[in-house]
């Protein structure tokens, strides 16, 4: 409920963050192993499932309100969040992060 | 265009682009037949303007049979022995036999991967690696090539042409890197499957670097003995569990396992899975956790069992062994 | 060797006699119509006549290139871009394998094989073949064959380790499906279907040649077609034994590619591209051959250097039988192996650029109309230089190197199968298409479809010399970005998608072109010089004419009318059945009148059996492919059973008042000949297995046991005494005493009972000193003698019955030797062949 | 048969000749190594009486060829005879270079 809220009340904006770099991370450090990435054709991992229409989503890794600086933050260093989620801090700069969070809320199933 | 990940980068052309001596003469040879064939092809277009749209006088003159004699037969016999003669010595010159005081390193071609194996100066297996073979500049190194399965190829284009790997022969290549730097190839014989996803790196060092790099390597990775750290700890505690060491061996632990890559020193490879992906905790875990769906049909099977905390351990453990 | 003017004693002053004066009797073209009348309801499956046969085979050639080549749009639309998700691995793989076997096998061979059944008769003079059932049983096999080959693919089931199957990756270790299988199937046909034809066509082109046709008149294609034939004989029994031995490995664990078990995987290699290189000759020399004759019809005027063109197609028959490692330079043989192999492949390039100036100097003496077929010639002569320059790139070792299986020499062998082949091939269905069907194909389109494919072609593989450069092996079902390889590769796929669109406006040509409807009055379109182009009925020409030029329809005035009016050879069928006239090799005298089978199913069955036969032993239902087998061979001996047929007269008039006999036996017959290179053909295998026996001892010498210690004295001295009672046999029964048809039977059956005997000897002999098939390199390849020595002396076996009938039925008889002696060929070579096989593999390596 | 002979003679001396360097180098390999001195020198040797036989073939064929003259078929035997045994030679002698050139 709050994640509708949220996204009612505020765009998810990230200032200054650049979606085309993100894609670019993506790439680099390869998300794909895990997650399927809309704009990434290969791998299309299974295990973090598929990141389509991320955009939509009210919540991170369902526990989260899925907000620009949460996720921001959980992209990167996700075990910081959740102790028992299987994802990885990833290698990426805070600056990186806000770009692939930019990216993924361009996915939209709309 | 970003580097790509395994070294192979297509422009310039790798073939053109020599690094080292067995690839130098070859990109010459190349650049003179290129010019060969075009003037030959050039020869031949002229030849047949001339006889379709040429007056009637040169028409004549190539109407008959004194042109088959002369362009047709005396003239490439010319330009064929000068090649053959360059080629036959080229050949000759670059598969001289090797000096027994080379380094030797054995590459043996899996389905589809590369077990690489450094030799001591006895031909003994030192220790062992894979995907990616560490190389000192500047001197030729001995590539052993075997096959475990099915006939692979080892090609490193811009170090030099390519050598099959044929069960129950042993060829030998001799490649030298002239820089320090990565240098990527690809299987280049179809051996099934996801024969598309095996690639493979050459890395060149200085000699320093290389004899600190092998060092290294010979000896268990520093990361086991700072293994008290949580999440490694844990994750080895997993690697242990899930019976990974029957296939992966890690030197310093009780895992010795033959079928797949040796992972003493997983944590410092540039990549994953054979020149595909990159090399980090995360798509580590991926990789673990599911390989079917980034390389179908490779020999690791999935692991959907460990739960997200084991995926996290066993990675960073993984990740530690540098 | 004389340089008489006459090679058989015929008088060639009797040519002076034609044409004849005076008009024909009334009612003899109808009766000629009668005899040659075309099928009617279901008789179309059961037509021998070439005129038909020729256009069914060519009709199928066509269907499986349209259909490989939608297999490598889909291929070509998955590389477009990286890492692309259209196609499965496992569905690629399964693809570029199907695509090249297809394409090779199924679509080239045959198609050149069929130009050869439909023009060849036309183009010589001759009624038909001299084994018209052959053809057409050589046809259904092959479409049978070929449409359940292609249907695997719709399963699943389609072969996946590319097109030259690499064992070990084929073996039953890595490829436990029958897909492998389905690809030994394919091709069993295609061994099957083209020894036929080349049969067929060495025979035809030797044998049934207008009178006064000498080889030097003899038209180019005629001798492409004869060298292509005569290299098929020489190449296909390896790739017959290839495919035999993986068979027996996959089925039966006999190790002969099985590095652990002293086998050896280079062993493939080589049997493989000694067919396979050749192979690639096979194809070419027909199409150029085609080529000459088109360019001198287009530039309408004599091919220059007829002679040199002829030497330059027998030099590349020759020479091509020395490049096959060409294809292994990186397998790490010996630098100065490799070495001989490059040379060739330079020296084969020599002849090549003969032909190619021949056409140059062809089309300079003349004058060129630029009509469809026109443009294809100059578009494959253009394409075909390109590719062959490339190919001298690669016979460079050190290019190859790094050339070798890359993207480069996918282009490479597109160029040169395409300059070499298609082009011309397309331009000869542009050319002859009128002649078949008496309507021209549409020029407007043709000039669309040639554009078309000529730029697509280009556009698809240039860029590909490229993409191999730039690192990019071949048979990869997708590749990482960031290579720069994305480029060429979409570039390539926009080229073959044009390409197809060429491809398609021909199909609808061809569509209009066959409609049942419209007027059908082409006559000689491209006045053309050669004899393909009088007017003819199924029964071919109405008379046939003595020919004194190469091209007798430019340098022979009236030809056609004399011709039409029968005022030449055999404008009647004086045995009232078909007939065709047999003359002499060299100068084409008039020898004999061949009488010819009229259309019957047994061939047809015969095929259907065959198919049945190794499909059904594909999937495992063993005892039904037995029965099929079993069935099979009743067909076939049905079919043999009608051939030597009671001799009516002895010699009849075959046109002003000239006599030759009606029976012929011995070497000068036509029966004669085709068991001879049969036999050649096996003994080519024996040759190939001799050579696969002494590679594997060389591999390792040290595991191979002793042999035998007893029993090869007395195992040579009954195959001995076998080749004699089967000379003695034919003697008896020409001798035509009284009681010579018993003895001779008896003395070929016991012939056949020697050779059994010492067979059985032999085998027991080897199984004592505990040596199996399936242990080592050793053990397989004895046993791969004695098995294709079995097989030899099973077929004896059927033959023998075959005899014991023929005397029991009263047909065994001094007149007609034919059978008799074409069983005694086969039962000498049976004796000859083990013979050999015993010394060979009891004293070598020997004790 | 005797006339084919006489026109393929040339090609069947190529053959002979590529048969014949092949198995001995590959003798070599078994006992030595391909390119050992020795069997080199076998070779070699084996190569030399090639050429001869070739360049005998040509010349006994370009004087045939002159008394042909009339006989279309003689003249065609000849001119494949003679032409062949040029081109085999030619190949032969590329096919001998290997064993020279390199060492």
């Amino acid at each position: 409920m709050i994640g509708c809220a949220d996204k009612r009340e505020q765009p998810r904006e990230l200032t200054g963050a650049d979606a085309a770099n993100g894609l670019a991370v993506i790439e680099r450090v390869g998300c794909a192993a895990c997650h399927r990435i809309p704009g990434v054709a290969w791998p299309t991992g299974t295990v973090g499932g598929s990141l389509d229409g991320f955009g939509n989503q009210s919540m991170i890794a369902g526990r989260f309100p899925n907000q620009p600086q949460t996720l921001a933050v959980w992209v990167r260093d996700a075990p910081s969040m959740a102790p028992a989620t299987g994802m990885p801090a990833m290698p990426i700069t805070p600056a990186e992060a806000r770009d692939v969070a930019a990216y993924l809320y361009t996915l939209d199933d709309d | 265009m970003t580097e790509p990940i395994d070294g192979l980068q297509g422009w310039p052309p790798p073939v053109l682009d020599p690094a080292g001596p067995f690839a130098g003469p070859v990109n010459t040879l190349s650049w003179a037949l290129f010019g060969i064939v075009i003037a030959v092809f050039v020869v031949v277009m002229i030849a047949l303007g001339i006889a379709l749209f040429g007056p009637r006088s040169w028409r004549r003159r190539i109407g008959g049979e004194k042109v088959l004699w002369g362009l047709g037969l005396a003239f490439p016999v010319v330009v064929l022995s000068a090649l053959l003669v360059w080629g036959l010595g080229l050949t000759a010159q670059l598969s001289e036999d090797p000096d027994p005081s080379e380094m030797r390193v054995r590459v043996t071609g899996e389905m589809w991967w590369w077990r690489v194996a450094y030799l001591d100066a006895q031909g003994n297996e030192a220790f062992q690696d894979a995907n990616e073979v560490h190389i000192p500049v500047g001197q030729p190194v001995v590539f052993e090539l075997e096959a475990a399965d099915v006939i692979h190829s080892f090609w490193v284009p811009r170090l030099g042409g390519k050598m099959d790997m044929i069960p129950g022969r042993r060829n030998i290549l001799r490649l030298q890197a002239d820089e320090p730097g990565s240098y990527g190839g690809q299987c280049a014989e179809y051996c099934g499957g996801p024969h598309a996803l095996m690639g493979l790196i050459v890395v060149a060092h200085t000699p320093e670097d290389f004899a600190a790099w092998r060092a290294k390597q010979a000896a268990p990775s520093t990361g086991l003995v700072a293994a008290s750290a949580l999440p490694v700890a844990a994750g080895r505690q997993v690697f242990q569990a899930s019976g990974c060491g029957a296939c992966h061996a890690i030197n310093g632990t009780d895992a010795n396992g033959q079928a797949g890559p040796d992972l003493s020193h997983v944590g410092s490879r540039r990549t994953l899975g054979a020149g595909i992906l990159p090399n980090n905790q995360g798509t580590l875990a991926g990789w673990i956790s599911d390989s079917q769906a980034i390389k179908p049909g490779n020999r690791m099977p999935a692991y959907p069992v460990l739960t997200g905390q084991q995926l996290r351990d066993v990675s960073a453990y993984l990740e530690s062994l540098e | 060797m004389t340089e008489a003017k006459s090679e058989t004693g015929f008088d060639p002053e009797l040519y002076k006699r034609f044409p004849t004066s005076g008009e024909r009797p009334e009612g003899e073209l109808e009766k000629l119509e009668k005899i040659w009348c075309g099928p009617k309801g279901w008789e179309w499956i059961t037509v021998i006549n070439n005129n038909y046969v020729g256009v069914y085979y060519i009709g199928a050639a066509m269907l499986f290139f349209v259909l490989a080549g939608i297999l490598s749009l889909l291929m070509r639309t998955q590389l477009a871009l990286p890492l692309n998700g259209f196609l499965e691995q496992e569905t690629y793989n399964q693809l570029f394998t199907m695509h090249g076997t297809i394409m090779m096998f199924l679509f080239a061979v045959p198609a050149v094989e069929a130009l050869g059944v439909l023009l060849l008769p036309q183009m010589l003079g001759a009624r038909d073949l001299p084994f018209p059932r052959l053809s057409a049983y050589a046809f259904w096999a092959y479409l049978i064959g070929g449409l359940a080959f292609f249907c695997s693919i719709f399963f699943g089931l389609a072969p996946n380790g590319g097109w030259f199957m690499y064992p070990p990756l084929t073996s039953m270790t890595y490829s436990p499906g029958i897909n492998a299988d389905f690809w030994l199937l394919g091709i069993g046909f295609i061994e099957i279907s083209a020894i036929a034809g080349a049969i067929e066509i060495i025979v035809g082109v030797l044998k049934n040649r207008a009178p006064g046709m000498t080889l030097d008149k003899m038209p180019i294609f005629a001798w492409g077609m004869l060298i292509f034939a005569c290299m098929i004989i020489i190449a296909f029994p390896s790739v017959i034994l290839a495919t035999t031995l993986m068979e027996l490995e996959r089925a039966f664990g006999w190790p002969f590619f099985d590095a652990l078990k002293g086998g050896d995987p280079l062993l493939w290699q080589h049997l493989f591209w000694f067919f396979g290189h050749p192979e690639v000759y096979i194809i070419f020399l027909p199409a150029a051959a085609a080529m000459s004759t088109m360019v001198a019809a287009v530039a309408r005027t004599p091919l220059v250097g007829y002679r040199l063109v002829v030497l330059a197609m027998i030099a590349t028959g020759f020479i091509s039988f020395g490049v096959w490692s060409h294809h292994m330079f990186t397998t790490g043989m010996p630098s100065i192996s490799i070495g001989f192999f490059s040379s060739a492949s330079m020296a084969v390039s020599l002849p090549a650029g003969i032909q190619v100036f021949a056409w140059i100097a062809t089309v300079a003496a003349g004058k060129m109309r630029f009509s469809t077929p026109g443009l294809f010639v100059l578009g494959s002569l253009t394409v075909f230089v390109m590719g062959g320059l490339t190919g001298v790139m690669v016979a460079m070792v050190p290019f190859d190197w790094q050339a070798h299986d890359s993207y480069f020499i996918v282009a490479h062998l597109h160029y040169v199968l395409i300059g070499g082949m298609v082009f011309p091939f397309f331009a000869a269905i542009y050319f002859w298409t009128p002649m078949s069907s008496s309507r021209p194909l549409s020029e407007r389109l043709g000039k669309w479809v040639f554009w078309l494919m000529f730029a697509g072609m280009h556009i698809a593989f240039l860029p590909m010399h490229l993409t191999g450069l730039m690192g990019m092996p071949r048979r990869v079902y997708t590749y990482l970005p960031d290579r720069g390889w994305e480029i060429p590769n979409m570039i390539s796929t926009v080229g073959a998608f044009l390409f197809a669109v060429g491809v398609l406006i021909w199909i609808v040509d061809m569509i209009r072109n066959f409609r049942p409807f419209g007027p059908r009055d082409a006559g000689n379109v491209f006045d053309s010089g050669g004899l393909e182009w009088l007017p003819t009925g199924l029964y071919s020409t109405r008379s046939i004419p003595i020919v004194t030029t190469r091209y007798p329809l430019w340098e022979q005035p009236n030809l056609a009318r004399d011709v039409e009016a029968g005022r030449y050879f055999l404008p009647d069928a004086p045995t009232g059945d078909r007939e065709t006239l047999v003359t002499s090799p060299l100068n084409a005298e008039p020898q004999y009148l061949q009488r010819i089978p009229r259309p019957s199913g047994w061939h047809v069955w015969a095929a259907v059996f065959t198919a049945g036969f190794f499909l059904l032993l594909t999937i495992q239902a063993y005892w039904a492919s037995a029965v099929s087998g079993v069935l099979a061979v009743y067909c076939v001996f049905m079919w043999g059973w009608l051939l030597d047929r009671p001799r009516i007269q002895p010699t009849v008039d075959i046109g002003a008042g000239i006599q030759v006999p009606t029976y012929m036996s011995g070497p000068r017959s036509h029966g004669w000949w085709a068991m001879v290179i049969t036999l050649v053909v096996a003994g080519m295998i024996l040759v190939m297995t001799a050579f696969s026996y002494v590679f594997l001892w060389s591999r390792n010498p040290l595991d191979w046991i002793a042999p035998p210690q007893t029993g090869l004295i007395i195992i040579a001295t009954m195959y001995a005494a076998a080749l004699v009672a089967v000379r003695a046999s034919n003697a008896v029964l020409v001798a035509d005493r009284p009681r010579s048809p018993q003895l001779a039977t008896a003395l070929m059956l016991g012939a056949l009972a020697l050779a059994a005997g010492a067979w059985w000897i032999d085998l027991t002999g080897w199984w004592a000193t505990g040596l199996t098939p399936q242990v080592s390199g050793q053990g397989a390849t004895v046993f791969y003698f004695l098995s294709w020595q079995g097989f030899f002396v099973g077929t004896s076996a059927i033959m023998g019955l075959f005899v014991l009938l023929r005397f029991l039925t009263g047909q065994v008889e001094a007149k007609r030797p034919a059978t008799f002696e074409l069983i005694g060929l086969y039962l000498a070579y049976t004796a000859g062949q083990g013979l050999i096989s015993v010394l060979l593999t009891r004293l070598f390596p020997g004790g | 048969m005797q006339r084919w002979f006489y026109m393929l003679g040339g090609m069947l001396v190529w053959a002979v000749h590529f048969v014949g360097v092949y198995a001995i180098a590959s003798i070599g390999d078994v006992v030595a190594r391909a390119d050992d001195p020795t069997w080199r020198m076998i070779g070699l040797g084996f190569s030399v009486l090639c050429v001869l036989a070739g360049v005998t073939l040509f010349f006994q064929a370009v004087r045939r060829g002159r008394a042909a003259a009339g006989d279309e078929v003689a003249t065609l035997a000849s001119l494949l005879a003679t032409a062949g045994a040029g081109i085999a030679t030619i190949a032969i002698i590329f096919q001998t270079l290997p064993t020279v050139v390199g060492y």
